[in-house]
């Protein structure tokens, strides 16, 4: 969606660029006023999309899981922003976020969690597995820690083309204990692959705090491999987009894997079934949303910057909303695949039968 | 009779072992605080503790492979799979350590443990979470495989499970969790290996486990009321051990053979059971042994598509139809 | 036309291909310096260079998904597992992301990797290097699996198999490797899925593939030259794709059918092609499908009573005679 | 075998006490001369029992994989020599040494390899898996990094039952990259279990030198789990015991778990059918042989301390080199499994069916 569009946009002078802190750091004091306020309402966007696709979950419009990233938007709005043409993304299944933020349309997110033919996977995949390899981003991923060999396979991809790219590979704070990750950190550190494997820490796997999932601090065992890693914390969008530059600068130019670790919180239960209550405190959440917010902190900073001002804050969630809702009308409206879908999209060569090479039987009952 | 959950059912039967047999320890991902993903062992840390009722990283091929050393040295850890797709990462575990270590050895070792976990479609959870693999695991032998379909069956068929000696892969189902069945609440063991008919009928065996033998067992009270054919229903209950002679008694009255099976059809548990029928009672059989199989794609996630995906009633009233024809 | 060890046939097809496209990578533990644990990629790093041919640590998860990962861009990745046993490491990397990621991103996403290495037992190196995972991997949608036998199929089939768009599990076999045969120098390909009759016959079919192909064909000629019996060999070559319509056109013809299969029985490959045969030829068959398969039980090491335990020439002629009676 | 006997050890106070070194460290110093010899003894028995193995590998008479341990012998004997009644120990594939080291016949050890049903595991495993529970020696495992998982899993039977006892998890260097070895290492450090991870670093993984596999050092990848770590050298006994015998006591007394590496060197190749001349150096087996051989060292060392004299060397060599014989005809002289056999020692309850509870079939054809 979305042309970028504001009052204030068009009278820049009045805007205040911050001289200090992470927002006066080069890729953030470079950004122009238009491009912050797309920023903060990519944010917006996500937040208001998730919060409607819940309303649909609860009218039973969609299925299976639905993990919300409501909370930890400044983490894939600030890396994804990031992104060049030879830049990739993967993540996890907690992934509407990275999606928004890489450019999809919420059309097709919507219509793909209503299971619908006009998903952005035709209605296969559901909230787990988003994928739109034309904005370079490679989904979605349902088992814990299994796409992170494939974030360093795209990496792979990248230097064996000589193409100056990096691979930003998602994980949470639960995936870390998991074999394939460390196979990947080793084989990154080894080859010197460009991929930054990036541990979105909020605090949980599930019902299971940091503390009784992994032993030692989760980026720092990048030393183990003798990879260079950091901590960032993710409300605070200016300082994702500050640290992040720095490992994709390393990542591109240097061919230096990283991994880092950016804390953020997620304000739902893991997945929108999940009880909440039995592994940590309403009050922690609460204190969280009051105090490090990732929209309310980089509104207050906009604010402040005058970049925006509160109509055009309204008027950025009035659209938020309309679009988020409009999809679920899209969504609703589209048709679902049938079972002649079934058996699409599992063989290329079934798909293009023209060019097949093989004989025999595809498929069996 | 009490009436309980599916998932009660099996809560109970943890619950027993763990009084009668303090080697008994349950591990798995979010068991304690969180109360099982899908609350199967809600309430067991608060009765037996953190040293009984362990919380575990998301490592599979670690705490597994973890259960199985333990094992070696007599302790009976019953580990839960959040979902046994999960398998996939602590496949070498399974297969190579609890399948063999007692093969290598020349049977000085026993690995008394129990797998559990759900494993099946129709949940909406897309082709990562939606495999039954209880054809690959009871490929390998020196694994057991058993697929409760009722609370009763649940509860006897883990008591069990959980005494039994030998690896045993036991394979729950989400959608089954809620459903109600009478229950005895005194120690009662349902044997591994053991089918039984779940309805008796003359003109056709439906051969199935698990959710798809429910589903079978609708169908053949439809056929009997609304189109007055009689059908058996053979509930496997274990794919490994099996019990043919059940089947094979079955298929002798009825000569006609309908498998019903929520596997991907290539190498699952169907084509070995028709396999052995054909082989062992060939001049039994009036047609073709029949099979309904989940059709064969990657578990899709659209959820009306996926109810087609699966065998639901209607295709099995089809299957059945065409099988009685 | 040149004779060539089927190692060497692998290698050839491996040489032409990565000289014809440069997308093409060949990865996997000692393929460079080492040239390879059983020499298959002899040479081909000082042909190569070390872009081309990658030694990985042993990390099978690890290489085998990144390798997934670069198809994903583009990348043609050849990956060798020193064993195809070692796939219970790398088991989620297979079967979730390379059979799913096509189906689960609506198509829009391609997965060209090859896995090869041999599979087979007859080595003497026990239960966890001896598994011939075949069965396992066709249950799997989205995957293509082929077993080659002869050194002109191996070099055919592996052509075909890396110019081919979906992932293909190339299942050799290290007693196979010092095998010779003709294999032309140019550039041909066997396709996938193309079963072949490798004998003609007119009194049973015996379908099979891999080295039990290659022993039942013996025993063909021997049942010819010592019994007078006729028997038609069919080698799958391909298990998916499978080209059922060569498989069938021979039970059409003899009416009697033994499977030979190096697979553990259980839900075995035999075992989905004795329900298939009986499903679609069942008014052909003038006998039960038998069917031969390793004898159940974990891989064993002594040697001699491994042959004792895989379908050799004996266990085979006598199931041969037995459903020729 | 082999009852304790020397002319030295009747006339103790022939020999001299070491004062300085490891020698001198207090696990070494309280050992009797007796104890001595027997630790020199076991080194020379694993040598000449490998040797003669290799000969009948030669002969035909062995079939498969023969992973010679033929230079690392002070590892296995130091490690094994400490164990208590509650040590366990479990290994991979290249596990010859491990158990003699802790007291398994040479019988049927060869009679293992020789594939008769006399040997440890019935002629059932091999080479690459043997076992003696009776002897806490666990495997013996062919997956390389597989048997990680089970050590861990044995220090978690100990601390479960409440005894006081340690698990020596041996690996390769090698196997440190594989995913289950990290995710062992977060369970061992989260659950402070007493288990020792022991990286056998003999420098290569069949033909990859370290470098070439494993980014960073190797046992220091403890830290990134927060657990203690150490390396040693492997070609002195007294070295080895000096420093395992502090992590055993940390383990054993506190539960805690610890990664250490011993540096070591195999002299034949990784395994017998393996050639041996594409990725090292004739002179770097020469050098090692020359200057490090633990058997020469700690010979030299004995002899120094008149625990030994020429003639017990040489007593103790015709010995070894007489009983690996024996055990050869042993093995020749035994018979094979049949047929019958194979189905043995799957299931329990198939191999007691008199206890047997379930119905139904248990094999299949
Ligand atoms: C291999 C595997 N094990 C378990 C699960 C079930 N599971 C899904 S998400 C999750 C928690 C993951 O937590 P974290 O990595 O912190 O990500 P977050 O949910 O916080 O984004 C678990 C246990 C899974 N999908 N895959
Ligand atoms: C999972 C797995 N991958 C590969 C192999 C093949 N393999 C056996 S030993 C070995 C090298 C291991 O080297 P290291 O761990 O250093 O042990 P060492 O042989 O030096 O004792 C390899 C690659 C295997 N057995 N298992
Ligand atoms: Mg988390
Ligand atoms: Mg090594």
């Amino acid at each position: 969606m979305s042309k970028k569009s504001s009052a204030i946009a068009d009278d820049r002078n009045a805007s205040v660029a911050p001289k200090t802190g992470y927002a006066a750091a080069p890729v953030n004091a470079s950004l122009s006023i238009d491009q912050k306020i797309e920023l903060y309402r990519l944010m917006v966007r996500i937040r208001r999309f998730e919060e409607r696709s819940l309303r649909a979950y609860q009218a039973k419009k969609i299925g299976g899981f639905l993990h919300l990233y409501i909370g930890q938007e400044a983490v894939a709005v600030g890396c994804c922003s990031l992104m060049g043409k030879n830049d990739h993304v993967i993540t996890a299944y907690r992934d509407h976020g990275h999606a928004i933020a890489v450019g999809m349309e919420l059309n097709p997110l919507m219509a793909e969690l209503y299971g619908k033919v006009t998903g952005c996977s035709k209605g296969k995949g559901g909230s787990m597995h988003f994928f739109d390899p034309a904005r370079n981003y490679w989904g979605g991923h349902g088992i814990v820690g299994g796409q992170v060999p494939l974030g360093a396979g795209l990496a792979y991809g990248l230097k064996f083309k000589g193409l100056k790219g990096a691979c930003m590979t998602f994980m949470g704070d639960g995936a870390v204990n998991q074999g394939a990750v460390h196979e990947s950190y080793n084989l990154a550190a080894l080859w010197d692959l460009p991929v930054i494997f990036v541990i979105e820490n909020n605090g949980y796997s599930m019902g299971t705090s940091q503390a009784r999932s992994s032993a030692g601090d989760l980026a720092r065992r990048a030393e183990a491999y003798g990879m260079s890693w950091g901590v960032c914390e993710g409300h605070d969008l200016y300082e994702v987009r500050a640290f992040m530059a720095k490992h994709l600068e390393e990542a591109r130019n240097n061919c230096k894997p990283s991994v880092v670790e950016i804390r953020t919180y997620r304000y739902r239960g893991h997945s929108v079934a999940d009880p909440d209550n039995t592994y940590r405190a309403k009050s922690e959440i609460e204190e969280y949303r009051r105090t490090k917010d990732p929209i309310q902190v980089f509104q207050a900073k906009l604010l402040e910057e005058k970049v925006l001002d509160l109509a055009l804050v309204e008027k950025i969630d009035v659209e938020a909303r309309a679009e988020s809702d409009l999809s679920a009308d899209f969504a609703e409206a589209s048709p679902f695949p049938t079972a002649d879908d079934l058996q699409k999209d599992v063989y290329w060569e079934a798909d293009n039968p023209s060019e097949r090479k093989s004989g025999g039987r595809l498929f069996f009952n | 009779m009490p009436v309980l959950q599916y998932r009660e059912a099996i809560r109970q039967a943890l619950a027993e072992e763990l009084t009668r047999d303090p080697n008994v320890v349950v591990l798995g991902e979010e068991v304690g605080q969180f109360h099982g993903a899908y609350k199967v062992t809600e309430g067991l840390l608060a009765k037996f503790g953190p040293k009984r009722i362990v919380d575990t990283p998301i490592s599979e091929a670690g705490f597994i492979g973890m259960g199985i050393g333990a094992s070696m040295l007599g302790v009976r850890p019953v580990i839960e799979l959040m979902f046994w797709s999960f398998y996939s990462v602590a496949f070498d575990q399974i297969l190579n350590n609890a399948a063999n270590v007692r093969y290598m050895s020349g049977g000085q070792i026993n690995c008394p443990i129990v797998i559990r976990g759900p494993a099946n479609g129709g949940t909406n959870v897309g082709a990562t979470h939606s495999h039954t693999p209880e054809n690959v695991l009871a490929n390998h032998p020196g694994i057991k495989v058993v697929v409760p379909a009722t609370p009763y069956d649940a509860k006897g068929l883990l008591k069990s499970a959980i005494r039994d000696n030998d690896p045993v892969m036991f394979l729950e189902n989400t959608m089954l969790y809620g459903d109600k069945g009478e229950v005895p609440e005194d120690d009662y063991l349902v044997p591994l290996g053991k089918a039984e008919v779940k309805r008796e009928g003359t003109e056709l065996t439906i051969v199935s486990y698990g959710r798809a033998m429910i589903l079978s067992l609708a169908v053949a009270n439809t056929l009997q009321q609304e189109h007055n054919r009689s059908v058996e229903v053979v509930d496997l209950r274990s794919i490994r051990p099996l019990d043919m002679d059940t089947v094979l008694a079955s298929v002798r009255k009825t000569h006609r053979v309908l498998i019903v099976e929520e596997q991907k059809p290539f190498c699952g548990v169907g084509a070995q059971l028709a396999y052995m029928i054909q082989s062992e009672a060939f001049d039994e059989l009036d047609a073709p042994i029949a099979r309904l199989s989940t059709i064969d794609s990657p578990s899709i996630y659209s959820p009306p598509v996926e109810v087609a995906q699966l065998p639901n009633t209607e295709r099995i009233l089809k299957a059945a139809l065409e099988a009685l024809a």
